[in-house]
């Protein structure tokens, strides 16, 4: 499963907090450019999943790589979080311009990376004056700021209205296609997860392990959203890793070994 | 909600009916203190006059007849001690004013390499805390011996003062920075001194406020010891040599100097805190 | 600034003076500007010091050239460990009626034996202390019978109304209203004759005595004047004192009043200061002075007298206060 | 990670390798303190010598041999003064624990009501901050006029002192109280008291703290003015005495005593605060 | 629309945020025991409305009464905020136990509330030791420890996986349908509206009006979650409301008078 060239390497890791294991054994192989989402139960270890990608946590046991080196945050790694976590001295627009400062980059376009996500109006406002949804698409555009290649999504669109999000999700697939990044993306929706990833990885309950890895095969080029959508493949797709969900997240630690979900 | 969550001004900009809501607060405010100052002239006033003994209590009056006194030129006698009361007052303010930004400034920067740098940390943190417990009476011979009678120690004296409740605040603010924002803008990419400068100082600029306004208010406390040398003028040599001779009515006219000028200074801090701080209760 | 450079090289001219807040000559000088007139080449500071022992600190600290100070801490200042390169030059005043010992009316005391395990508060360190510790010896009191507190004058005035204290060996002006509420047991005056004065003497440190001779000389004279000043118009004298301590001049006069001032020629009397052939009895003063501190366990070592007299500075006595 | 997010022993369990990490943070963290004593030690043995005059700077053996003299009967003189160093510590300790009782217990309860009910801020506030401008050297005097001069003004002083940094901090910790908790707390039924006791004040709790740590300090560094009268047996009335008699060896002595003393307070306030609150940094 | 026994009442509610009006012109009367969904683009105020109905915003114009009265937050009212909020102070089964002491209640029965919203062996951690969905959760038995004749729920499944949203959602349609609560439900999911919602309202974009209004028939009495995503109607309804949300989000402030989406 593993290659040079992965962008991110889990070796059999494995993480607990005190006595509570978070993350089971878990080996899985990103190669760049892969648009990979996790789906799991909620508890399962995503969040940590996604936070021993990025650098915030030491895995117990086992090794994370990520372009062949231990990670190490804000270094070659976009990351939202499941919370916004936008600070509350800046403002709206204050925050976007942060990223672009820290990553040396000019802060004109703030204005222009607002309305990326769809917020106009609002870069002048404090954090706590937007709107639920509309702090989390600041967080995104935060992270999306600087063209990082690798990018960690925490349930970034889970508060967003259907027409919102498949705007964004629109959005997210073609820039991360065209640029070639490396998405690891984190959501509790089925046809979210069919609809973006080039690959879906099942977890099963905590701990989690891999109860599905599944590459997505679908034609997407120059399809639109809806067509693509309408595609049986499609259906078939969503009701297989919808299916997998459930039983994954019945699945008792014992009952499954290393190697994922028993025959 | 008026009397949990305060109106804050700066934060929810008025509806029509919270605007003329808060023109009556900013009214009921101003009453309620002049009520209240008219309650404590009135104690005041009945307590000289049931005392009778102008030695431990004066009356308003002697203390206005003071002032008057102490602010003129009278039988050739400039002020007290040949200086007016404001010019007293001066140069107090300027030692307690320098010797806040020096205290402030230092316990700003020993509170921030505190929180932030584990080795300062154990090592600075008891050295702070020894020398924070030390009474400044009791070290400023120590002052004198080493830096002469003039400026210099009650310079020194004043910062020593005002460094403690800044170092204190701002390390233990510091020390408890929010775990999930300072993530945040690691994240993001932020180096050491860029989560300090954006994150972790910001964060703690609520408790830094409370800090300097404890600080200016040790410093003045402190003026007196300070001004025990070579004080005059000085509104703490003022004080003191009032208290030698039993001019308890100069005395307290200092009080109130230092007492009225405190006020003001910590109204301008107050009102800097409201300015700098339009997140306070959010975050 | 200057406080570890000294003031010690012949050119540097300026003039480092303490001075304390007590009705005396001095307050004359600084008032009038007599030294200013008498040395106009030289820069003239004048530091208000409210204890001996801080004066002391300043000596130290090599802050000061002449001071105003008492001789208790002038017997502390000349011993070890201080050990202060001083020299004693003048006499400004000797304690008299300004300094006494009050009993409170109803503490029920008559005299000063009578104070036996009754509480008496007296400024620690001052020379107020001094006298009710000799006056206590004198009548024959053990120091372990009485109670003794440690207050500043305001204090002891405080402590005294509410009736919290039996005596106090305090001075002016609050002397003045505890004498309105006590009865005088012993004042200085008394303690002077029977041969335990305590006296406000100027003091110059030796390096500056060797470096500017003559100022010291003009700094006499100048004090000398101000004692004839006292001595021939209360009422001018009385004037500046008040201007310097805020008071009126009744009040500064009846303080005056109450002092002993010396007659300049009397001050190079064997009883003082003495000559250069023979240095006087003041001398043997401090000794005294410094033994009671050192059964106080308040210095390490009572200085030998000749070291002491030494330290009396006697050049050009007694010719020039004459 | 060790720079920014210090390790917090309680919130996050150890993995096996954090467990040795930490103990070997202990015994990095021992040994630099014994290091920096040492450090501090040799430079005061130097500056002792070089400056070869033991009235600006005892040496360490002045200073240890008066702790031995005035630690024992010598001569039939007990101690110093009449009492035993650690009978001066002894009176001392108790009267800034009183006071610090006192004045923290008074300045909680005035913080939390400035900090909660509207018109009580508005005219304690001021009120508060002049006093705290005061010098206690200045109006100790009426202390004696009204108190005495045995305990009470002693106490009154090291409360008043040790008042307003608790005062002044937990006001300005419970007016900034979050919003969004005590939202939730009046969505869940809260009434104004249960929200000030669950949420107010706990969100408080470590400014609290600080503002505590900061009161004890400041009641240490008043004990000296609370001794100026009738202050012995007292560490503040020996460091007096023996600065009026410039024993500087029994002054730093003393000056260790109250320090090492304030060390070890501190040390069980910040115990008990990181027991108190494991969530620092977590809201 | 207005009738005396109705359990929240809105008549031509207006609110701003200073300039910013979040809330158009609204008239909404919600009979008790009915479970309105509220739908809408983010930022259109759905959150702004919870809190008129919960009393913690005074309406810029119009009136808010809920069981006739002028709303007080924490009298008769469960409240789910968007975010947790929970009291980090507390472990996480103190901060539910805060909830049953505050109504006089017992506190024995925070296990059992926890494991209503699926969380076992959680009680003595702390709050930021569970995940996102997790604390969400722990927020949802807060509020559903007391029974209170009016639920405001603001996108309380927001952040939980498919099969945990599901089995919540059926708990509390059962529960409400029962004792016959009035909920008022802010989702961005139009299945959830639709399979929850006695009462679906779509709002428009800021300031949030009225778009549409729709009584939700299905027959829900005896069917298996399953049969009823089943139904034909079922489908219909999604579509219709989902057509419907799409359409709303787009209309812009000008185009839509006081009475709804133009025909
Ligand atoms: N304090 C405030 N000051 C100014 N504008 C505000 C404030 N709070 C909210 N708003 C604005 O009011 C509008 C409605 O906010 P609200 O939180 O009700 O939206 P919402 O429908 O809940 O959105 P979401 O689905 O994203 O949570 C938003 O456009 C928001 O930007
Ligand atoms: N600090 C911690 N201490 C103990 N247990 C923790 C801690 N943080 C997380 N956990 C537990 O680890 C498991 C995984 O948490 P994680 O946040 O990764 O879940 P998740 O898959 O992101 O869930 P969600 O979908 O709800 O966000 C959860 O069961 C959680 O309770
Ligand atoms: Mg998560
Ligand atoms: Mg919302």
């Amino acid at each position: 499963m593993s290659s040079d060239s992965a962008a991110v390497e889990l070796a059999n890791v494995e993480h607990s907090y005190g006595d509570v294991t978070a993350v089971g054994p878990v080996s899985l192989s990103v190669p760049a450019g892969e648009f990979l989402v996790l789906v799991g139960a909620s508890g399962c270890g995503k969040s940590t999943l996604l936070r021993l990608i990025a650098g915030f946590e030491q895995p117990t046991t086992g090794t994370v790589l990520t372009g062949g080196r231990a990670p190490r945050p804000g270094r070659g790694a976009g990351l939202v979080f499941q919370q916004p976590r936008l600070f509350p001295w800046k403002t709206v627009g204050g925050n976007v311009a942060l990223a672009l400062r820290y990553a040396g980059l000019p802060t004109d376009r703030v204005d222009e990376l607002l309305a990326g996500v769809g917020l106009h109006d609002v870069a002048h406002r404090r954090t706590w004056q937007i709107s639920g949804g509309q702090q989390q698409r600041v967080a995104i555009a935060r992270a999306l700021a600087v063209d990082n290649p690798l990018l960690l999504l925490d349930e970034p669109f889970a508060a967003l209205d259907a027409l919102t999000r498949e705007r964004l999700q629109e959005d997210l697939r073609r820039v991360s296609a065209r640029t070639g990044r490396t998405c690891v993306f984190v959501t509790h929706s089925v046809d979210e997860a069919v609809f973006l990833g080039s690959r879906v990885v099942v977890l099963t309950a905590r701990p989690g392990r891999v109860a599905l890895d599944l590459k997505v095969g679908l034609p997407r080029d120059g399809l639109a959203p809806d067509e693509l959508r309408g595609l049986p493949e499609y259906a078939a797709l969503r009701s297989q890793i919808g299916h997998a969900v459930r039983e994954a997240a019945t699945v008792s630690e014992k009952a499954i070994g290393p190697e994922g979900v028993p025959a | 909600m008026s009397i949990i969550a305060p109106v804050r001004p700066t934060t929810e900009p008025a509806t029509g009916g919270a605007r003329t809501a808060r023109a009556k607060g900013g009214r009921r405010r101003v009453l309620l203190r002049v009520v209240a100052l008219l309650v404590l002239y009135a104690l005041w006033e009945i307590t000289a006059r049931v005392t009778r003994n102008p030695v431990f209590i004066p009356g308003p009056g002697a203390v206005w007849h003071q002032l008057i006194v102490t602010s003129t030129t009278h039988d050739g006698v400039r002020g007290y001690s040949g200086h007016l009361l404001i010019e007293h007052l001066g140069v107090s303010l300027r030692r307690i004013l320098i010797g806040s930004v020096i205290g402030v400034a230092a316990g700003l920067v020993l509170g921030v390499v505190m929180g932030t740098v584990g080795w300062i940390r154990v090592v600075a943190e008891p050295v702070v805390t020894f020398v924070r417990a030390l009474p400044p009476l009791a070290y400023f011979s120590l002052f004198i011996i080493w830096f002469g009678i003039d400026e210099t120690p009650k310079l020194w004296l004043l910062s020593i003062a005002a460094l403690p409740p800044v170092a204190v605040a701002t390390a233990a603010a510091v020390y408890s920075a929010p775990t999930g924002l300072v993530e945040a803008a690691r994240a993001l990419g932020a180096g050491r001194w860029q989560i300090v400068r954006d994150v972790v100082l910001p964060n703690a600029l609520p408790e830094i406020f409370t800090g300097i306004r404890l600080a200016v208010g040790v410093a003045y406390s402190s003026v007196v010891a300070a001004e025990t040398i070579n004080g005059v003028p000085g509104i703490g040599g003022l004080i003191r040599d009032a208290q030698r001779y039993s001019q308890t009515d100069v005395v307290v006219l200092g009080l109130f100097a230092i007492g009225l000028s405190g006020l003001l200074i910590d109204a301008l801090l107050r009102t800097a805190e409201t300015r700098l701080i339009p997140w306070r209760g959010r975050s | 600034n200057g406080a570890a450079s000294g003031n010690t090289s012949p050119d540097s001219k300026t003039i480092r003076i303490a001075y304390q807040a007590f009705p005396s000559g001095d307050l004359v000088v600084k008032n009038q500007g007599l030294l200013e007139k008498a040395l106009p080449d030289y820069e003239i500071k004048w530091t208000k010091f409210d204890s001996g022992a801080s004066i002391n600190t300043a000596f130290v600290a090599k802050s000061l050239d002449i001071a105003a100070i008492g001789s208790s801490p002038v017997a502390r200042g000349l011993s070890a460990p201080l050990n202060i390169p001083y020299q004693v030059a003048f006499v400004l005043d000797v304690a008299g009626d300004n300094e006494a010992l009050v009993a409170r009316n109803g503490s029920g005391v008559t005299d000063v034996a009578g104070l036996r395990g009754k509480k008496v508060a007296t400024p620690f360190a001052s020379t107020a202390h001094y006298s009710l510790l000799a006056a206590l010896k004198q009548a024959g009191v053990a120091e372990s019978d009485v109670t003794i507190v440690d207050l500043e004058p305001q204090d002891i005035l405080a402590a005294w109304t509410r009736g919290d204290l039996d005596a106090a060996y305090s001075w002016l002006p609050s002397l003045d209203e505890l004498k309105k509420t006590g009865k005088v047991l012993i004042s200085s005056r008394q303690l002077a004759t029977a041969g335990k004065p305590t006296l406000d003497l100027g003091v110059v440190s030796t390096a500056f005595a060797s470096a500017h001779p003559e100022a010291v000389d003009a700094w006499r004279k100048v004090e000398a004047q101000a004692l004839d000043l006292i001595a021939s118009d209360p009422a001018a004298a009385a004037k500046s004192v008040a201007q310097e301590l805020n008071l009126t001049p009744a009040d500064a006069q009846n303080q005056l009043s109450q002092g002993v001032f010396l007659k300049p020629a009397d001050i190079s009397s064997d009883e003082w200061l003495g000559t250069e052939a023979k240095v006087g009895k003041l001398a043997d003063n401090l000794v005294s002075a410094a033994q009671f501190l050192k059964e106080q366990q308040k210095i390490d070592a009572v200085p030998d007298l000749t070291t002491v007299q030494k330290s009396i500075y006697v050049k050009g006595l007694p010719d020039v206060l004459g």
